[in-house]
């Protein structure tokens, strides 16, 4: 017995019998292969659209919240910032340089179909243990894609975050987000206004890419069976990215479009109903116009064909000649596929006959909702009786040489170092810090940004997880001196038919939004990857904040780790320790422990102390906030990287390796007092070749940076 | 022994660098030049004294490292 | 007195370099590489980035852009000609200056600031240094890594061509300070004349204090005083 | 005709691929590896009738642009 076609492209019964109803009639392949991508998990967020809702999205200084290509804020002064992130977990698993290569090369299309250009990306990842060979190659591959195309199409990228657990080994997470400016007039939509305009494809010919593709792939669980499933990889083509960023701004400035949208899942079916649907038009598209890169494509297949590195621009009749002209200039092929049409329906000609006919909104908004059964797991009791057995007294130094030696707090040079980080000359503070800083030239604005996510401790306990992430990512921004200003969050998650998993999910959402409304930061963007399994097993809860802070003016000279010098004081800011070691590195790494339930997040004290972090931002040398690792670390960090040591002279092991939320560092001038920046307690004085913890024991800074260094190096020698 | 391994993308798959190399040589006048398809080619030497053996061992180092299978055929040929 | 800073498509560092030498005072205009005219200019800079990709070969269809031949023209009448990064390795190509620039030893990417001790200064790239100026800048490549045929190696040693080699912090050439590979820890060179130079590293990213360096702007300096000094497009 | 350029860097200019490669191939146990070089193919599709004809304009086409001569050696073999 066959399989219904239906079932193949990943749809249910019902949701077949949905389509039915809406087109009242049976759909032709064409048209089911367009409802089987747009219905899918992956463009139609069916299982997180009911709670995604409960994110706070306004702010006066909000543009364009959810919903659009990226998020938008104003700077002032008719400045504006895009920012988006994405997931592209699936892709990097099956091929993990053209993945992660053509992850960067979709994220750089939602920034600059905005409007905006394209100034900076960032690349959370997440893999299994490096002991495994296929990890590293996985590791190596990604960072090499992700290097590969941010570099050639020539968008630095500034920084990102690396974690490790068994979870991920059969489903890494290869998140990228990327930033953009533009002035206000600048600022484009997806919507296609106007009867008669016309719609322009722009860039790569349309190929067999990722038919039937990475959008269902990224909606279905990952086991043996899926081979099938398999789309064709992408291959990523930043050369033709560069060439169509530089060619869709200059059309924006000389304003010869209405409307454009990059090409991504689902490509010219969702491009041209999601534009015609959000100017409540319809569309003619003729399929022969379509510049193809093979011979015999089905409509079905260039309708869906997810080739890269194409755009979708609405123009008025009369521009079109300039633009073909501006896009030949640019080397760019372009073409006149489709014109808009009164009424609401996408229509689709394939030699004169018509292939598809649908109504175009009802792609995206007849779309499936599901509200999934939910439930807490049976198995956290279990998990949360299980806390770090912490003894009475521990060798800090020792501890501190393990901690060090860990590949995801040792040094990220490996990685950053093969990124350009420096292009286009706004990077004030780059990456190895905690946010980055980027300079706006000709203003005194600055935007810092920082990507933070905790698999371990989200799976703890996901609420107090989801909160406390989006707490360390506002504070990783206000000690560059910014002030949290935007967030979006990219959702990684298990497989949404389990009702553990949709628990999970709500309990993250919720967890972020109370943090977001404490500090009053809007959420303006997001993006949900569920289905992150691999026999059965799930990934841990694993949201990403990417967090936007903005300050004006920027601080003369922001902080940075290495400008400690001998004889400056090392001061604690933020409250008392609660002995928080649940999911802690000191638990994972010395302790071989990862159960626990960790401390909630404080929202009066978290915001005390971003408070007290964007002040000092101003004056001190360093400010490093305290994570994985705890003081310690966070210390070490400072030594190394300024190559000076330290001399702890009061605390207690505890407070030095717990992970208390709302803490950071402050190294300043002997002179200094900021003792009214209460809670603060001076700890340690730098100087001295080790970084010495007292009856604690000490280790030779030559040694912990040679540690340090090597601990991701000597994995993937 | 000598052996030559060719390593060429999948078909169907895209080519950026051909398709600007056949750009390029259009621009210097070679029309009639088509398509254009990148490949690698790596020569190996293996101390072996079996062309079969060194053939089937060669093959394996295309599938552990020398190629991608994903999105890579290769050939390999013992020159002797 | 004006500068022509040229763009290939695939290029990116245009914007920075224009932004460096207005840091100097010096005012700089992009040529698209279409164009076959650069007469008014004094100067020509080929700056970073991926021209056509980088496919093929670095810098190898770049060459054959229209532009080019006016370089070449300009070159050899004696204009400051500078190449950075993917501009030097066109220059290579175009046959400009001697050798060609492949991957870097260990086959990674490489962005970071590295030291170059300054080898000469008889070129339009280091006339304004000091011979063993130690100078701090950021390297940013895939194919920085130099090679020429050994005879063409020689030759640039004896004439005194090599300006730049990369070297440790103290200014002693080592193995480990090489961060790429190149044959003599060559970092940067001139042609005969000394007008027409190319590096690796990025002078325009070390020319202002809130970016890390200034370690850059001698370089650039020397190269604007050339151009200063001849009348445009001769 | 299609026609195959294989282009190798000369004899004793660097070849960190090779090199790399080398390593690697090792560090996985294959031992029996010797030297190893890397080097590109392109294949072209050329309109025309003539090989030999055929075999000049794509030798002429590497000379200009398909290898650097200055480092690379090129050999072209028309397929038919
Ligand atoms: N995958 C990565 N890509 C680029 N930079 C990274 C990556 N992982 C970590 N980094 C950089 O290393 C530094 C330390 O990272 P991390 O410890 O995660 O910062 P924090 O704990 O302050 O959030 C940061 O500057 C970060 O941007
Ligand atoms: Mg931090």
């Amino acid at each position: 017995m066959t399989e219904p076609v239906h079932r193949t492209l990943g749809m249910t019964d019902e949701e077949y019998e949905s389509v039915v109803r809406v087109l009242d009639r049976t759909p032709e392949p064409a048209e089911l292969a367009m409802y089987s991508v747009m219905w899918s998990e992956h463009c139609s967020y069916k299982s997180s659209r009911a709670w995604l809702g409960r994110f706070p999205t306004e702010a006066p200084w909000v543009v364009v919240g959810p919903g659009e290509n990226a998020g938008v804020v104003d700077l002032g002064d008719g400045w504006l910032a895009a920012l988006r992130i994405e997931s592209h977990n699936h892709p990097s698993f099956v091929e993990p340089y053209q993945g992660a290569a053509t992850g960067v090369g979709g994220i750089l299309r939602d920034i600059f179909t905005m409007g905006a250009r394209p100034i900076a990306v960032w690349d959370p990842i997440r893999f299994g243990s490096l002991d495994q060979p296929r990890n590293r190659y996985l590791l190596k591959g990604v960072v090499a894609g992700i290097a590969g195309y941010g570099n050639a199409v020539g968008v630095p990228t500034l920084g990102g975050e690396i974690e490790f657990a068994d979870c991920y080994s059969g489903n890494p997470l290869v998140n990228v987000m990327a930033l953009g400016i533009l002035e206000r007039e600048q600022l484009v939509l997806s919507a296609a206004s106007g009867e008669g305009n016309v719609a322009v494809l722009l860039g790569a010919a349309t190929g067999r890419d990722g038919i039937g593709g990475a959008s269902i792939l990224a909606s279905a669980s990952f086991d043996e069976g899926s081979g099938a499933k398999r789309p064709s990889v992408q291959i990523g083509d930043p050369f033709e990215e560069k060439k169509l960023i530089e060619a869709c701004l200059e059309l924006y400035e000389r304003g010869l479009v209405v409307g454009i949208q990059d090409l991504g899942a689902a490509g010219i079916s969702c491009a041209t109903s999601e534009c015609a649907a959000n100017g409540g038009m319809g569309m003619d598209v003729d399929l022969d116009t379509v510049h193809l890169r093979e011979h015999g494509m089905t409509p079905g297949e260039i309708l869906m064909s997810e080739s890269q590195e194409r755009m979708l621009a609405i123009v008025r009749p009369e521009d079109v000649a300039e633009v073909l002209a501006l896009a030949e200039k640019w080397e760019v092929d372009a073409s006149s596929i489709g014109t808009v049409t009164p009424g609401g329906a996408l229509r689709v000609f394939q030699d004169g006959a018509l292939v598809a006919e649908v109504p175009a909104a009802s792609l995206s908004e007849d779309a499936p909702r599901y509200e999934r059964p939910r439930e807490r797991p049976a198995w956290l009791d279990a998990v949360w009786a299980d806390a770090p057995d912490v003894p009475d007294q521990v060798d800090v130094a020792g501890a501190l040489r393990s901690l060090l030696d860990d590949p995801a707090l040792g040094d990220r040079s490996w990685i950053y170092e093969q990124y350009d980080h420096q292009l286009f000359l706004n990077t004030v503070v780059g990456p190895g810090n905690d946010g980055s800083l980027l300079r706006i030239k000709g203003t005194e604005k600055g935007l810092a940004v920082s990507t933070d996510g905790d698999g371990l401790r989200c799976r703890l306990d996901p609420r107090r997880g989801g909160a406390r992430i989006v707490w360390e990512a506002a504070l990783n921004v206000a000690v560059t001196g910014a002030r949290p200003y935007a967030v979006v969050d990219n959702l990684n998650f298990g497989n949404p038919e389990k009702p553990e998993v949709m628990w999970q999910f709500v309990e993250v959402v919720e967890g972020m939004s109370q943090a977001c409304e404490a500090l009053g930061v809007p959420v303006i963007g997001g993006n949900v990857s569920f289905y992150n399994e691999t026999g059965g097993v799930d990934i841990h809860p694993t949201p990403v904040v990417g967090m936007l802070g903005f300050c004006d003016p920027m601080p003369p000279r922001a902080p940075r780790l290495d400008r400690a010098e001998e004889g400056m004081d090392v001061w604690l800011v933020g409250p008392e320790h609660l002995d928080d070691f649940a999911g802690s590195a000191f638990a994972r790494v010395v302790l071989g422990n990862e159960g626990g339930r960790p401390h909630d997040a404080d929202a009066e004290a978290g915001s005390t102390v971003i408070a007290h972090a964007i002040q000092l931002a101003g004056w001190s040398p360093v400010l490093h906030d305290v994570s994985a690792g705890g003081v310690a670390v966070a210390l070490a960090e400072i030594c190394i990287r300024s190559g000076v040591g330290a001399v702890v002279e009061a605390a207690d092991w505890r407070e030095l390796l717990c992970e208390s939320p709302h803490r950071f560092l402050a190294v300043l001038p002997p002179e200094a007092d900021p003792s009214d920046l209460s809670p603060i307690r001076r700890i340690a004085t730098m100087g001295g070749a080790a970084i010495d913890f007292g009856r604690y024991g000490a280790l030779p800074l030559t040694e912990a940076t040679e540690i340090w260094r090597n601990a991701l190096p000597r994995r993937l020698a | 022994m000598k052996v030559r391994v060719s390593i060429t993308r999948k078909a169907g798959l895209s080519d950026p660098e051909g398709v600007e190399t056949h750009r390029a040589l259009h621009d210097l006048g070679y029309d009639e030049v088509g398509d254009v398809h990148f490949g690698r080619i790596i020569t190996v030497e293996v101390a072996g004294k079996d062309a079969a053996e060194v053939q089937a061992r060669v093959e394996e180092m295309c599938e552990r490292l020398l190629a991608n299978p994903v999105i890579e055929d290769y050939a390999v040929e013992v020159l002797g | 007195m004006t500068i022509a800073v040229v763009v290939f498509p695939g290029t990116n560092c245009e914007h920075d370099v224009v932004h460096a030498l207005g840091v100097l005072g010096v005012s700089a205009d992009l040529a698209w590489h279409r164009e076959t005219d650069l007469a008014g200019a004094s100067g020509v800079v080929l700056p970073g980035g991926f021209a056509h990709g980088d496919y093929l070969r670095t810098g190898a269809i770049a060459r054959f852009s229209p532009v080019m031949t006016e370089v070449a023209r300009l070159a050899e009448a004696g204009c400051p000609v500078l190449g950075i990064c993917n501009g030097f390795q066109i220059l290579c190509e175009a046959g400009l200056l001697p050798g060609a620039l492949v991957a870097n030893r260990d086959l990674r990417f490489v962005c970071r600031p590295i030291h170059v001790r300054v080898e000469s200064t008889d070129s339009v790239l280091t006339a304004a240094a000091t011979v063993g100026d130690v100078l701090r800048i950021p390297l940013n490549s895939y194919e920085g890594n130099y090679v020429a045929p050994a005879a063409d190696v020689a030759a640039l040693e004896e004439a005194g061509r090599v300006m730049l080699r990369y070297c440790d912090p103290s200014g002693a050439v080592t193995d480990p300070a090489n961060p790429n590979g190149s044959m003599n820890a060559i970092a940067g060179i001139a042609n005969a004349a000394g007008n027409v130079a190319g590096l690796m590293p990025h002078p325009e990213r070390a020319s202002e204090e809130i970016l890390g360096s200034t370690d850059g702007r001698v370089l650039l300096e020397s190269f604007v005083a050339a151009a200063t000094a001849i009348p445009a497009g001769r």
